[in-house]
């Protein structure tokens, strides 16, 4: 641990979602030096897997003023300030017959008391605009959601930090904290492939790990209360509906349904989880988003789902046993002082809506401790668009791909259309900062893999791509393949019926039927005429 | 006006993956009047490699070298599946006949013998298998004896990159070299489709510009391996020029779907059903399949773009396969037979479908799921009975096989084909001879 | 009537017609109809009509010549094989007109030099003269009532002033029987006659034969009431013979002009008092040169136009034409064209032009069209639509060929349409296949405005694009690329840089997208050879070809919308 | 037999020879045509409108239903055409209402009995391929010919119901029984490129001479067809120096031969 090499910095970031990016940025604008280390990649953790909600804050309207507050002023700054993130679908809450006429009517006032906008919509109107409604619509109102896509949001904001000094550690395990009376003097770090141990000397630590924050702390040996509520999310094969469409009813299970750009996200389930391993879709959540979002949406009861995803929310202040959805989605900003910790903050909770506000609260906290002046720009300055972050927008590809149709482009990925030179243009960028790029690095930087073949014959085609250009060596290929269709796997495996499984049979058939990616001895011997080592082959 | 829109045979094989095809083909050269439903497409699927039994028991994913002596054994011990019902002879003739048929159409297989063999893969793995194609089993000579050798590709051919394979492999096979080159004419393509080269590859012309290319690369090599896109219909004289032309062992490598010997297979194996009469309806899908009382004909209303038809058949052969073939319809709740709604064997809730990895080494439960049968290929109803008496089914829709994971398919489809058009031919002769 | 002022509208009549011709045959030597013959001159015409005059004249294609003028322009034949009614209309007009114009107008130069002694007022001419009357009426009607009634539901094409040339002829026909009628019993006429002729005056000297002209020459004297005496009427026979006879026999064989003198009779008084015979003839005879006047601009010009064009092709029938010869044919079509609608109602898309409500379809409609196009009227600003129809029209023509042997012109419309798809296409009004592929696809769909996935699944095409509508008909897709392995179209292309730029399975990925628009405008949609291939081999049944040609049909559509004028971006 | 003759569009203005010889040849074998005042089959209008292309084939359908006769449509594209019409009249309910509101304003009605029938089922199968080889009274011995089918002969196979759509053996049966050989060319099934002949010019020829190649390399003498516009393409197809060119035949004129017609009645 000793021979561990040592960085400083002002401030050491735990944790590289939707917030410790925009902290990464918002310090970096104030001229303060930070490393942000992340155990995973960008949005690895809930930040990628969430609806991509910008909400106008109507959801909380009757059970969470203050939140409802927050999501419209946060929602407004976003809209100006990350426009190539956004697209501003608007919104609707729609009630079905069944549904609490009380909360139906009193949704209107409720929503004018946190000052956003919900205009009544004629329901047959409403239905000839979003043919997806059900017949059995009762009321409509509009509201201003938006759809944000938030890897864009947090790879742009990482950039945009990069390339004022910040710097990125990915695939970096905070692993201990070295502490000297109120102060951690260094943080210990293991990285995940290398496996090369590293230690960063900080002048204050922000932890910004979501759900990990409780783990990072208590590491850190300040713990705090913190909860889970894991929700589980099901994409679409075709979008469905062009506006964000929400269950006018107080928050439940399976109440919006998201336009995510060429298709349609639907959910949350709400399940309170005590740890973070192996937090998967289940088939359960899968039936139960279906037949609860169908009410509202019956194409949805027939449709064909290419797969789920499952994120975990942190929820801060309550650990018992109530209804993970009763406790506020406000966020959290500890600052360890009454733990006998003065240079260590924890900002955690909150809504994807709100992270720049997170990073504002966080990064001031932080800068009064460095004595560092200067305020807050990120709800002004526009943040930069970056041409390589913009793959991960769907429809994005095609688009760019259909521009450079006479150059020699193949595509990589045709489910999402995405071509070689997309590829490429990850895959360098990625090098330029030292990374060494796996599959699974340029899938959530692209739309690789999202389509409907989940992966199947995409990895293929990328991983010959990247051999091609120099990019994998030796059999690596293989085992990124594997690991990265097996990723998808965890998504797809909820959702295994009807059109999905055939494909995902198909999926088996080529990896397993033909190339026989599951037998770790394919029974050729090292060398000619040997008999193969391993498993006797009769 | 007349009614074209019924007709009558002796059996009818919904299905044209390869099961039904083997069906048909059986059937047909048995002399029974046959229909055939469905469009063969999932035949453009496969690879060309005709697998037996390479893995067995899945769990162990244990490799065998000897197909018959793994049949010998899964009989012993898994009595329950489909290809334990079948006598190692029976499934030896029935390759034997597949691989005629399919040489009298144009598409040649080297002689099968034993044992399994070992080819390459476009990725770089080495897939065990049975039967192989005899623009193939250049490599799988090579592959053993692994002298110096040259694997050639086309830019554009994305799904294929020899650099791939020649790096996957290499420290295995340190005399392996990969070139890349410019598919003549097309260097201006930003992607190739393999069926497109091969059918360019069928002329003269472009088979000596694209030998042209390769002959200064040649070096040391003693074989040299392509993408498997050396001709369509002409695949055998297209591979043979190659040979002649570069003076050494010329072997194809598969590549993934649509893949070239797909379409080859599905062509020879058209070619040999059309050829012995069987009535081919492509398009068409069983809207209904009545049966009359006892053991009477069987009536198949088939949904046509011209207003329908009815098919009347002394017997059935349901090939439909699973999931990706449309036999097997999986709902949320539970998974059903298409066309009959007959019972399926299948695991409990879809929880359990699926495992939580995807190569997880006992494979998935639900690739076991399917129709049950009785000795003579019946599938059975929901107490356990033949569910109809000339009713029977072949090919991957039945349970308890894996064939993804144990590497049976071919040997799966053919096999059971062969068993169920045996007593297909029994039972109406039967009825025939009383 | 004063001869001056006959003589001088004669002859401005006869000026204005000349001038008329002139310009009109100017047309054939200047409208340029067909890129082929863009750059053929004025004079390279007028050589090769000379050329072909000359040629046609003294060879043996004279007897053939002969042959189709009597055969096509007198006797009318095409016109004879495709509709009796108007071809006996066509053939009683052109002979009473004729011999109305020779022998009753003429009658000075022709009648009276052929016939002695020939009167005006002699048996057999009062017969002949109604009859040729009564023969052109007669023959209007049938032309009239024989006519081709529009297809239902699509506009009539514009005429070239038909009505007005069948009204003049109404009118000098009528003027002609009511100036005839008129005079039969006219007392006025009976008294200037009897002071010319009878040689005196004495009213009661004239009685008798006044009985007589009452009784059975109709003359409408006041006091003359039947019953006439008998005795009075025996007198005036007498008279009649000595002084009369020799010029006036009675008019009965006039069996028009005389029942509308007996139905004049009541009104006679104030018609001879208001001078009738004057204004009448005055009317008859300035109608008949307005209508000499006019002939170069009503309808009435196909007279000359269409046995010209029969001529013409009659002469190159064995010669063929030259291109410049093609170019005065083609000139001279849009002349000889009266939109009788022979070839509309032969013509085999006629159900098409019908169902797509667009009559742009129709040969008759072609031909203004291109008429329009030559001389540039169709390219205006404003008439954007008009151009777009034709240009629909002119290449959903399938070339069948059946107006062109419908035509009872004998013009050569396929030769036309040929021409005009090609100036069509040098204006900018290509074939949909090829204003599509003015702008890449991308283009396209950024003009159409269209979100990613937005508008896919809910729009009102559904009804002309069911399939492409329909998540279900391509949800089962599972990217396995087989509609691209066995597509010869893609299979060629890969030869060239300019090839198909989405490949089948490509489209049907993009509908799943939700991105349809960015297919309507590729080539690979325009490109399909519609030979099935795929959707007969897809393993998920998709039906990737029917799909295509969806698409291409709600591209002509929805890409037609947002095209503006000329498909010039 | 007898059958209302739809000849469509092509056949009388451009391949006159092909009525010439069908007429002849079916004369011949005791076929009655019926000529009725067909109009376009609607082809053109695929590309423009559904409805418009449907109703345009109803209606001559319904012509023919009117005279109680099948119809027999020697052109396959129009063969193709109004058995597509037939389908897409089977499966949209809305079409169909539509479709029958428009011919019963011209006193029409499409019941979806008329069939339609292409030249080579009737030859092989309702006159019988047998019957043919016995009629012949002078075989083609020794002529190699590379049937071309047509793509809407055969696909999509539940339109056309014509035969096996990859393994079709109908033409070759047939070719067989006026004493020819037919040969194995891989390209057989393609398409001859004429439906791009003015969207694609230079891609249609690519096709075509593509199979012209083809035809050659596999041996075969003479390209023969059954559809105008394959004939056409391949008659018409610019033949350079390079470029191959090959005799092509219409299938009534192989068979008109060799039943002893004489050339000039089949147009040759």
């Amino acid at each position: 641990m000793n021979s561990a090499s040592s960085v400083q910095t002002q401030v050491l970031i735990i944790g590289g979602g939707v917030t410790g990016t925009a902290l990464a940025r918002d310090l970096a604008l104030r001229g303060v030096d930070c490393v942000l280390v992340e155990m995973d990649d960008i949005n690895a953790g809930a930040s990628g897997r969430n609806h991509g909600l910008l909400h106008s804050g109507a959801r909380y309207v009757a059970g969470d003023r203050e939140a409802a507050v927050d999501c419209r002023s946060e929602g407004d700054i976003l809209k100006r300030m990350a426009k190539q993130a956004i697209q501003d679908t608007g919104g609707y809450y729609v009630a079905v017959q069944g549904d609490d006429e009380r909360y139906i009517a009193d949704f209107p006032s409720c929503c004018a008391r946190s000052g956003i906008s919900a205009r009544v919509v004629d329901v047959a109107l409403a239905r000839e605009l979003e043919p997806a409604l059900s017949p059995r619509t009762i009321a409509v109102f509009e509201v201003p959601d938006a759809s944000i896509d938030p890897f864009r949001l947090s790879l742009e904001s990482m950039a945009h930090a990069q390339s004022l000094g910040a710097r990125l550690m990915r695939r970096t395990r905070v692993v201990g904290f070295e502490r000297e009376g109120r102060q951690i003097r260094a943080v210990r770090l293991q990285s995940r492939n290398g496996g090369q141990a590293q230690r960063i000397e900080a002048a204050q630590v922000v932890n910004a790990a979501g759900a990990w924050a409780r783990e990072v702390a208590l590491l850190a040996g300040a713990p705090i209360e913190m909860s889970y509520s894991k929700g589980t999310l099901l994409v679409t094969h075709t979008r469905l509906a062009g506006r964000v469409v929400n269950r006018l009813r107080l928050p439940g299970n399976a109440d919006i349904m998201m336009p995510g750009g060429t298709v349609s996200i639907v959910g949350t389930t709400s399940t309170r989880v005590d740890a973070l391993d192996d937090i998967r879709p289940t088939t359960l959540e899968a039936d139960l988003i279906v037949a609860e979002a169908s009410r509202m949406l019956p194409a949805l009861a027939a449709m064909r789902y290419v797969r789920a995803y499952a994120g975990v929310r942190p929820l801060v202040g309550a650990t018992g046993g109530r209804d993970a959805r009763a406790v506020s989605r406000g966020y959290a900003l500890f600052n360890h002082e009454d733990q006998g910790l003065d240079n260590l903050a924890t900002i955690t909770g909150g809504k994807l809506t709100t992270c720049r506000l997170m990073a504002e609260r966080a990064a001031d906290l932080v800068c009064r401790r460095l004595g560092v002046t200067r305020a807050c720009v990120t709800a002004t300055l526009p943040l930069p668009a970056v041409p390589e972050c913009a793959w991960t927008e769907p429809g994005h590809s095609p688009r760019a791909w259909m521009r450079t149709l006479r150059l020699k482009d193949p595509l990589l990925c045709e489910c999402e259309m995405v071509s070689g030179s997309a590829v490429d243009a990850i895959y360098a960028a990625l090098r330029a900062a030292g990374d060494t790029p796996t599959l699974t690095d340029i899938g959530l930087r692209s739309r690789v893999g999202k389509g409907a073949c989940q992966g199947a014959f995409c990895a293929l085609r990328t991983s010959a791509h990247l051999y091609q250009g120099g990019g994998f060596q030796g059999s690596r290929g293989l085992a990124e393949i594997l690991d990265f269709v097996g990723e998808r796997w965890r998504g797809q495996r909820a959702v295994l019926w009807g059109e999905q499984l055939a494909q995902a049979e198909l999926m088996e058939a080529l990896h397993c039927g033909l190339f026989g990616e599951e037998l770790q001895d394919d029974g050729l011997p090292d060398a000619p005429g040997q008999v193969a080592a391993g498993r006797a082959q009769r | 006006m007349k009614d074209a829109s019924c007709i009558s045979c002796d059996v009818a094989v919904i299905g044209a993956g390869m099961a039904g095809m083997a069906a048909a083909l059986f059937a047909a050269q048995r002399g029974l009047r046959c229909v055939q439903i469905g469009n063969g497409g999932s035949l453009l699927f496969a690879s060309g490699l005709l697998d037996l039994l390479g893995v067995y028991p899945v769990a162990e994913r244990r490799l065998w070298r000897s197909p018959y002596e793994a049949l010998a054994l899964l009989a012993r011990e898994q009595a329950e599946h489909p290809m334990a019902r079948l006598a190692v002879a029976s499934i030896r003739s029935a390759f034997e006949s597949f691989v005629t048929a399919l040489a009298s159409a144009g598409l040649r297989y080297a002689p099968l013998g034993e044992f399994n063999r070992k080819v390459l893969t476009s990725i770089g793995t080495v897939k065990t298998t049975f039967g192989v194609p005899r623009s193939m089993i250049a490599g799988a000579a090579a592959l053993e004896a692994r002298p110096p050798c040259l694997l050639v590709d086309f830019r554009g051919l994305r799904e294929f990159s020899a650099r791939q394979i020649v790096a996957t492999l290499g420290e295995r096979w340190p005399g392996l070299r990969h070139q890349r080159i410019e598919f003549p004419g097309a260097e201006s393509a930003p992607e190739l489709y393999a069926a497109h080269l091969a059918r360019a590859l069928e002329s003269r012309l472009m088979r000596e510009r694209t030998i042209n290319l390769v002959k200064p690369l040649l070096g040391d090599a003693r074989a040299v391996g392509f993408p498997a896109v050396l001709g369509l219909a002409r695949a055998g004289e297209v591979h043979a020029a190659f040979e002649e032309a570069l003076g050494m062992p010329v072997f194809e490598i598969p590549t993934m779907p649509t893949s070239v010997p797909g379409l080859r297979l599905l062509g020879a194996l058209e070619t040999a059903v059309s050829k012995l009469g069987v009535r081919r309806r492509h398009q068409a899908s069983v809207r209904a399949l009545v049966f009359s009382a006892g053991a009477g004909p069987a009536t198949l209303e088939l949904d046509g773009a011209q207003g329908g038809e009815r098919v009347v058949a002394r017997a059935v052969v349901l090939a439909t396969g699973r999931f990706t073939g449309r036999g097997l319809t999986a709902y949320r709740g539970q998974v059903r037979e298409s066309i009959l709604g007959l019972p399926v064997h299948q695991p409990d809730s879809r929880e359990t479908w699926h495992q939580r990895d995807f190569l997880d080494p006992s494979g998935h439960a639900i690739n076991r799921a399917g129709l049950e049968i009785d000795s003579a290929w019946r599938p059975l109803d929901a107490a356990g009975r033949p569910a109809w008496p000339r009713l029977f089914a072949a090919g991957s829709i039945l349970a308890h096989q894996d064939w993804m994971r144990a590497k049976c398919g071919s040997g799966l489809a053919i096999a059971t084909a062969w068993g169920a058009v045996e007593q297909v031919a029994r039972q109406l002769r039967r009825v025939g001879a009383g | 009537m004063s001869q001056a002022l006959f003589q001088t509208a004669l002859y401005a009549s006869l000026a204005l017609c000349a001038l008329g011709l002139v310009w009109r045959a100017s047309a054939w030597f200047l409208v340029r109809i067909g890129p082929d013959v863009r750059e053929i001159t004025f004079s390279e015409r007028v050589a090769a009509v000379y050329r072909g005059t000359i040629a046609a004249l003294f060879s043996r294609d004279l007897l053939g010549l002969a042959g189709a003028f009597f055969l096509d322009v007198l006797l009318l034949r095409r016109l004879f094989a495709h509709e009796k009614l108007r071809w006996f209309g066509h053939l009683l007009v052109l002979v009473g007109f004729t011999l109305l114009l020779s022998m009753h107008a003429l009658a000075p130069l022709v009648t009276a030099n052929l016939f002695q002694g020939y009167q005006p007022t002699l048996a057999p001419y009062l017969l002949l003269r109604d009859l040729c009357g009564a023969m052109v009426l007669a023959g209007v009607a049938m032309i009239y009532f024989g006519r081709r009634r529009p297809q239902p539901g699509l506009a009539q094409p514009r005429r070239p002033l038909g009505m007005v040339f069948i009204a003049l002829l109404g009118f000098v026909l009528l003027t002609g029987f009511l100036l005839e009628g008129h005079k039969i019993a006219s007392p006025r006429a009976f008294q200037r006659m009897t002071e010319r002729y009878v040689g005196y005056s004495d009213a009661q000297e004239l009685e008798p034969l006044r009985a007589l002209w009452a009784s059975e020459f109709a003359v409408a004297f006041d006091h003359l009431k039947a019953p006439i005496d008998p005795g009075l009427v025996a007198q005036g026979r007498k008279l009649h013979s000595d002084a009369c006879a020799s010029c006036h026999a009675r008019p009965e064989s006039a069996f028009v002009s005389f029942p509308v003198a007996r139905m004049l009779a009541p009104v006679t008084g104030l018609l001879d008092a208001a001078r009738a015979d004057v204004w009448l003839l005055y009317l008859h005879v300035f109608a008949c040169f307005l209508g000499l006047a006019s002939l170069p601009f009503t309808r009435l010009f196909h007279a000359v136009a269409v046995p010209l064009s029969l001529l013409v092709n009659a002469a190159a029938t064995n010669r063929g034409y030259s291109s410049a010869g093609r170019a005065v044919q083609r000139a001279l079509a849009l002349d000889a064209c009266v939109r009788c609608g022979i070839c509309d109602a032969r013509c085999s898309v006629a159900p098409l032009a019908r169902n797509l409500g667009n009559a742009g379809l129709l040969p008759s409609h072609k031909l203004i069209a291109s008429a329009a196009l030559a001389n540039g009227r169709l390219l205006r600003p404003g008439r954007e639509s008009d151009a777009l129809r034709a240009a629909d029209g002119a290449f959903l023509c399938t070339d069948c060929g059946r107006c062109t042997s419908s035509c009872p012109a004998g013009l050569d419309l396929e030769d036309l349409w040929q021409a005009a798809r090609g100036d069509l296409v040098a204006a900018g009004l290509p074939a949909p296949a090829h204003w599509v592929q003015e702008r890449p696809a991308l283009d396209w769909a950024e003009s159409l405005g269209s979100g990613c996935g937005l508008h896919a699944f809910s729009d009102a095409d559904a009804a002309c694009a069911p399939l492409s509508a329909d998540r279900n008909s391509f949800s089962r897709c599972v990217q396995c690329q087989t509609c691209t392995n066995v597509c010869p179209v893609v299979a060629h292309s890969i030869e060239k840089a300019d090839g198909v730029d989405l490949t089948p399975q490509k489209v049907m990925n993009l509908l799943r997208l939700g991105l349809r628009d960015l297919a309507l405008g590729s080539r690979m949609v325009w490109d399909c050879a519609t030979c099935y291939q795929c959707q007969e081999i897809c393993p998920e049944r998709v039906r990737v070809t029917d799909i295509m040609c969806e698409l291409r049909a709600l591209a002509v559509q929805r890409l037609g919308a947002v095209r503006g004028t000329r498909g010039r971006s | 037999m007898k059958y209302a003759l739809f000849l469509g569009c092509k056949i009388p203005s451009r391949l006159p020879a092909y009525e010439l010889s069908a007429r002849a040849v079916l004369g011949r074998l005791g076929v009655t045509l019926v000529d009725l005042e067909f109009d376009c089959c609607g082809y053109p209008a695929r590309n423009v409108s559904r409805d418009a292309f449907v109703l345009s084939a109803a209606r001559n359908l319904a012509l023919a239903e009117r005279a109680g006769l099948d119809v027999l449509a020697p052109c396959t594209c129009c063969f193709g055409t109004l058995r597509h019409a037939i389908r897409f009249l089977h499966e949209d309910a809305e079409l169909r209402l539509r479709v029958k509101q428009a011919l019963a304003a011209e006193r029409l009605t499409w019941s979806g009995n008329t069939a339609v029938e292409h030249l080579l089922p009737l030859l092989a199968r309702e006159i019988g391929a047998d019957t043919l080889a016995a009629a012949v009274c002078a075989p083609r011995t020794g002529l190699r010919v590379a049937a071309q089918y047509g793509c809407h002969a055969l696909r999509p196979s539940n339109v056309a119901r014509m035969d096996n759509p990859m393994a079709p053996t109908i033409f070759e049966t047939l070719i067989r029984a006026t004493g020819a050989t037919p040969v194995d060319w891989p390209r057989r099934l393609d398409c001859c490129g004429d439906p791009l002949h003015e969207a694609n010019g230079p891609l249609a020829a690519s096709m075509t001479r593509g199979k012209i190649s083809d035809a050659l390399e596999s041996g075969a003498q003479a390209i023969c067809t059954v559809c105008p516009h394959c004939h056409l393409r391949f008659d018409a197809v610019p033949a350079g120096a390079a470029d191959p060119a090959i005799p092509v035949l219409l299938y009534t004129q192989l068979l008109g031969l060799a039943l002893g017609l004489s050339a000039k009645s089949l147009g040759l």
